[in-house]
């Protein structure tokens, strides 16, 4: 079975970095994966994607995609504004929204058919663990434990490891934390 | 690291090794030839280290001598010979 | 403040530099500078030589003159290729090797200037030596940027140069490299000594030799070294040596600081044809030129 | 046995070099290779990688550079793309020439102007007629693979011939996937001491590339045909031993994916092969007899194989992901041109030129190609024989 994922943020929120992660975690886990960001220039603050396939099979698929099976929002503001418009999700597919509302408007959310969306309030968990950088709250790392809290991709304990593998022992253990808090956290709040 | 140099199955090398004469036997070239009067010859090797065809031979005992099989006819010799003691003469042949 | 110099004549084994019978015109002085390099370097030398005289100096295959290892590399690459060599060999532990950049003008001056900047640049250890002939001289004579003033050549046929000579070595002091020195092929044994101050440094050294061509200077072939050493005499040309911050005037130029030992430069220009069409001003100009050049010297001194 | 990595195409590279360890490595930085020679430069500054690094002033210097460490007895590695590809090009015609083994990844990324930094395989492409093996990868565990065994067949006495490796921009250069590293001293045992056909070291006195009249030197260029044409064998018997020694087999110049019961071939090189298969697939589920050859090897060109695998289908489709302006697709031409000389029957044949400077084709734009090319034979019409599929 194959996962295709869009990760959703602004640039420097690190999208691209939560993709690769999670490729990490995959490999752990003996799945096949492929994390790559859009395929250009990015600038900070602008809207960015990355993406990332997990599968259980060689993925063959090179190509990028704007249909995804899961789509990851880093930024609530991004969904309001309808930015996230320009991806869709497949029919059944899922959407997972950085927010601390529970009524959230999905009225511009681009869709093949029915999804199921989840909310986490990650801007919340990143101040609680200090996890602030040059201002920015660091969300990437408790989306991440977010989306395989809502969807089980890929274990906890794998993202976990692969975080600590990512930012070493000690920035490592502090977003390992937002991870677990975001996956105990994330609440699916609607179903379309 | 260690190298081995091993000869190539297919084709051929654009490689060279020194070799005397790779135009020609350039005395041909000539239409002047240097004369050595070496009894006005002070050895000073002057000749030799200007000589641009690497021919002129100074030897302490002999004096100046020539390999006319390569010698151009430039005339460099001639021309910083301190004592005036090498000339040009055309070549009659 | 002068160095002392070597008095012995230049080495018996300048005698094994190249083998009779190359391609070089009659009176080129590109051989002459290979006698006095590996009188100082000996035999284990790697030359690598971009496009130029050179490249067909040395023959045609089967054979080459040189007896040492020429690698032929592309015209803008002697610097580049040389760095190559020169970390190889490093890496492999050969320490008795040298390698030497022979290029000519163009190859240094014009399309390899970016090549020798970045080499300069990282420090490689080679020694660089521009033979300077002022012109395109394996293609025809055509205009380099280190073709002098007012001279006639086949791409300025009418006027002759309107630009001034490119002083590349002055380009090569700005690079702080370890060594820079002019040097003429009319003083070899200057240039020896020169060329074994150079092996005993690591990085990269520069010299710029001055090398008169018969065929493209429009002058009789018998008369290259006396023309080198007009340029010198005149002050044209001046030999020197920049090592920390500081240029060393070279014995054969010592005299010519003071302007009144010069020969008149007329002496050597009008011995060229390459300058028959000179006009005054120009000439007025070079004058100028080589007063600015001797100025700017002995601000190093 | 090797470790797991989650690697980015251009770091699987790095790390490919990394356990070749080669003496000398120059390059310069361009988009989108960039990153292979950041990782070399971090490698070499820590010490974990015992090369040195020439950090050279442009491409032309940085290929000279390799030219000269490798003529000088040392392993080299050098990495470009797209116009630092271009910038080099005179010395990439110098290396092969002079019979020279080393090795240059190519990240591709198309040709300027205007300016853009996504991948076709036009940079690679320009390289054609240089003299170079020309191998191309579809995932980032084949270009590790690729850039050892690339030191491996160029050094080897019926080859001795510099190799590049590429693989796209972004597509494989940016993409994180998990990548096998194979045990380093196991690679540098396989590899055995560097081999090349003459050393410059000084120790004895040769001369290397010098005027050479033309009956030599057409003897020369000569010797580098038929080392290509004994190419073919070292590299399919590298990919064994490969095979044999780490687990993986590609299957030499080229790689049959459901080929062997195929009425219709699709051909194709580089990453996007994998999305002509996931094509092939779905129509295979849909009753087409479609298979696919990918071209591993550009240079030489499998024309054999080529003919194996599709002289007895009905028709051959071949996707060319790079134009030669006023021609038709290179891979195309090369295909034709090979078929000819087995055959005067030719299979129906059709060239799609797409995916230029960046623009993504995915799995349904190769379906919806393929499946018209079928139907069409199928059906007794004669099938596009060239067409620019612009997705717009």
């Amino acid at each position: 079975m194959i996962h295709e994922i869009i990760f959703y943020g602004r640039g420097g929120q690190g999208a691209v970095t939560a993709a690769n992660i999670l490729v990490e975690a995959a490999m752990y886990e003996g799945l096949n994966g492929q994390a790559f960001p859009f395929f250009g220039a990015e600038r900070r603050g602008a809207p960015v994607t990355a993406f990332a396939r997990v599968s259980d099979k060689p993925i063959l698929k090179h190509g990028m995609f704007n249909t995804a099976d899961i789509l990851v929002v880093f930024d609530q503001g991004l969904v309001a504004s309808g930015v996230v418009s320009r991806v869709r999700l497949r029919n059944n597919g899922v959407l997972i929204v950085n927010t601390p509302e529970r009524g959230l408007d999905l009225s511009r959310v681009a869709s093949e058919g029915g999804f199921k969306a989840y909310a986490v309030d990650a801007t919340r968990i990143a101040h609680d663990l200090k996890l602030v950088i040059a201002g920015w709250p660091v969300v990437n790392t408790a989306m991440l434990g977010a989306l395989v809290g809502a969807v089980k991709l890929v274990g906890i304990e794998s993202v976990k490891k692969a975080i600590v593998n990512y930012f070493g022992e000690k920035a490592g253990a502090v977003n390992a934390q937002a991870a677990e808090r975001a996956y105990a956290e994330v609440k699916l709040v609607k179903e379309v | 690291m260690s190298l081995e140099v091993v000869n190539p199955v297919h084709g051929k090398l654009p490689i060279t090794k020194p070799l005397k004469g790779v135009a020609g036997k350039t005395g041909l070239w000539r239409t002047e030839r240097p004369v050595v009067d070496n009894g006005k010859c002070t050895r000073c090797f002057t000749c030799e280290t200007y000589c641009p065809v690497n021919v002129i031979r100074v030897e302490p005992e002999t004096g100046v001598s020539i390999d006319l099989d390569y010698c151009k006819g430039c005339g460099v010799c001639a021309e910083v010979c301190p004592v005036k003691a090498i000339s040009m003469v055309p070549e009659t042949g | 403040m002068s160095q002392p110099r070597p008095k012995q004549p230049i080495p018996y084994n300048m005698r094994d530099a190249f083998l009779p019978g190359d391609a070089a015109c009659s009176g080129c002085p590109i051989p002459m500078g290979w006698k006095t390099v590996h009188a100082a370097l000996g035999g284990k030398v790697i030359y690598v030589i971009p496009a130029c005289c050179s490249s067909v100096v040395v023959g045609t295959s089967p054979g080459h003159s040189l007896n040492a290892t020429v690698v032929h590399v592309p015209f803008a690459a002697a610097a580049s290729v040389a760095s190559g060599i020169a970390e190889a060999l490093e890496k492999r532990g050969i320490t008795d090797v040298h390698v030497v950049a022979w290029a000519g003008d163009g190859g240094t001056a014009d399309i390899g200037l970016a090549t020798l900047s970045g080499a300069a640049e990282r420090n490689n250890n080679m020694i660089y030596i521009m033979y300077d002939n002022e012109a395109y001289m394996n293609t025809g004579i055509q205009r380099s940027s280190s073709t002098p003033r007012g001279a006639w050549t086949t791409t300025t046929p009418v006027a002759g140069k309107a630009e001034q000579k490119k002083d590349v070595a002055k380009i090569m002091i700005a690079h702080n490299i370890p060594y820079v020195a002019t040097a003429s092929i009319a003083y070899p044994h200057d240039f020896y000594s020169k060329l074994q101050r150079a092996k005993s440094i690591k990085g990269f050294k520069f010299i710029h030799l001055h090398a008169p061509c018969p065929v493209g200077w429009r002058f009789e072939p018998q008369y290259t070294v006396k023309m080198a050493r007009l340029a010198v005499e005149t002050g044209l040309w001046v030999l020197y040596e920049y090592q920390n911050g500081k240029i060393t005037l070279s014995g054969p130029s010592r005299p010519y600081m003071d302007p009144s030992k010069r020969k008149p430069i007329e002496e050597y220009i009008k011995m060229q044809g390459r300058f028959r069409n000179i006009t005054q001003e120009i000439l007025e100009e070079i004058r100028k030129s080589v007063e600015l050049n001797w100025e700017w010297i002995r601000k190093f001194m | 046995m090797g470790v797991r990595k989650a690697l980015t195409g251009n770091h699987a590279i790095s790390y490919a070099v990394k356990l070749v360890r080669p003496e000398v490595i120059a390059a310069y930085p361009i988009t989108p290779q960039t990153s292979i020679v950041e990782k070399l430069s971090e490698m070499v500054e820590s010490g974990e990688l015992d090369s040195t690094m020439i950090r050279v002033e442009s491409e032309h210097s940085a290929l000279a550079a390799c030219y000269g460490a490798a003529l000088a007895g040392a392993r080299a590695f050098t990495a470009t793309s797209s116009q630092g590809l271009l910038y080099m090009h005179e010395v990439v015609h110098w290396v092969s020439r002079a019979r020279i083994p080393m090795v240059m990844a190519i990240v591709s990324r198309t040709i300027n102007t205007p300016w853009n930094i996504w991948p076709d395989h036009s940079d690679f492409m320009d390289q054609r007629d240089a003299g170079w093996i020309m191998a191309y990868a579809m995932d980032n565990q084949e270009a590790l693979d690729l850039t050892i065994q690339a030191f491996k067949i160029g050094e080897d006495p019926e080859v001795y011939l510099p190799v590049m490796v590429g693989i796209e921009g972004f597509i494989l250069g940016h993409t994180t996937m998990p990548v096998e590293i194979p045990d380093e001293e196991l690679v540098r045992e396989w590899l055995g001491p560097r081999r090349q056909p003459y050393v410059v070291d000084g120790g004895s006195p040769i001369g290397v590339g010098g005027l050479t009249m033309p009956e030599e030197t057409e003897d020369i260029f000569h010797g580098i045909q038929e080392s290509m044409e004994a190419a073919k064998k070292v590299i399919e018997r590298v990919d064994k031993e490969y095979g044999r020694l780490f687990g993986r087999s590609y299957g030499g110049l080229t790689q049959c994916y459901r080929c062997e019961d195929a009425d219709y071939i699709a051909v194709a090189m580089g990453a996007w092969s994998g999305d002509l298969m996931e094509a092939v697939n779905t129509l295979r589920d849909q009753g087409y007899r479609v298979g696919v050859v990918r071209i591993r090897f550009y240079r030489p060109f499998p024309h054999e194989e080529l003919w194996r695998y599709s002289g007895r289908a009905k028709g051959v489709i071949v996707f060319d992901r790079s134009i030669s302006f006023g021609g038709w697709g290179p891979i195309f031409t090369d295909l034709v041109t090979g078929l000819a000389a087995y055959t005067d029957k030719l299979p129906a044949l059709s060239n799609i030129v797409t995916g230029i400077a960046g623009v993504n084709i995915t799995s349904e734009d190769f379906e919806k190609l393929v499946k018209r090319f079928v139907e069409t034979v199928e059906k007794g019409g004669k099938p596009v024989f060239f067409e620019w599929f612009k997705k717009r």
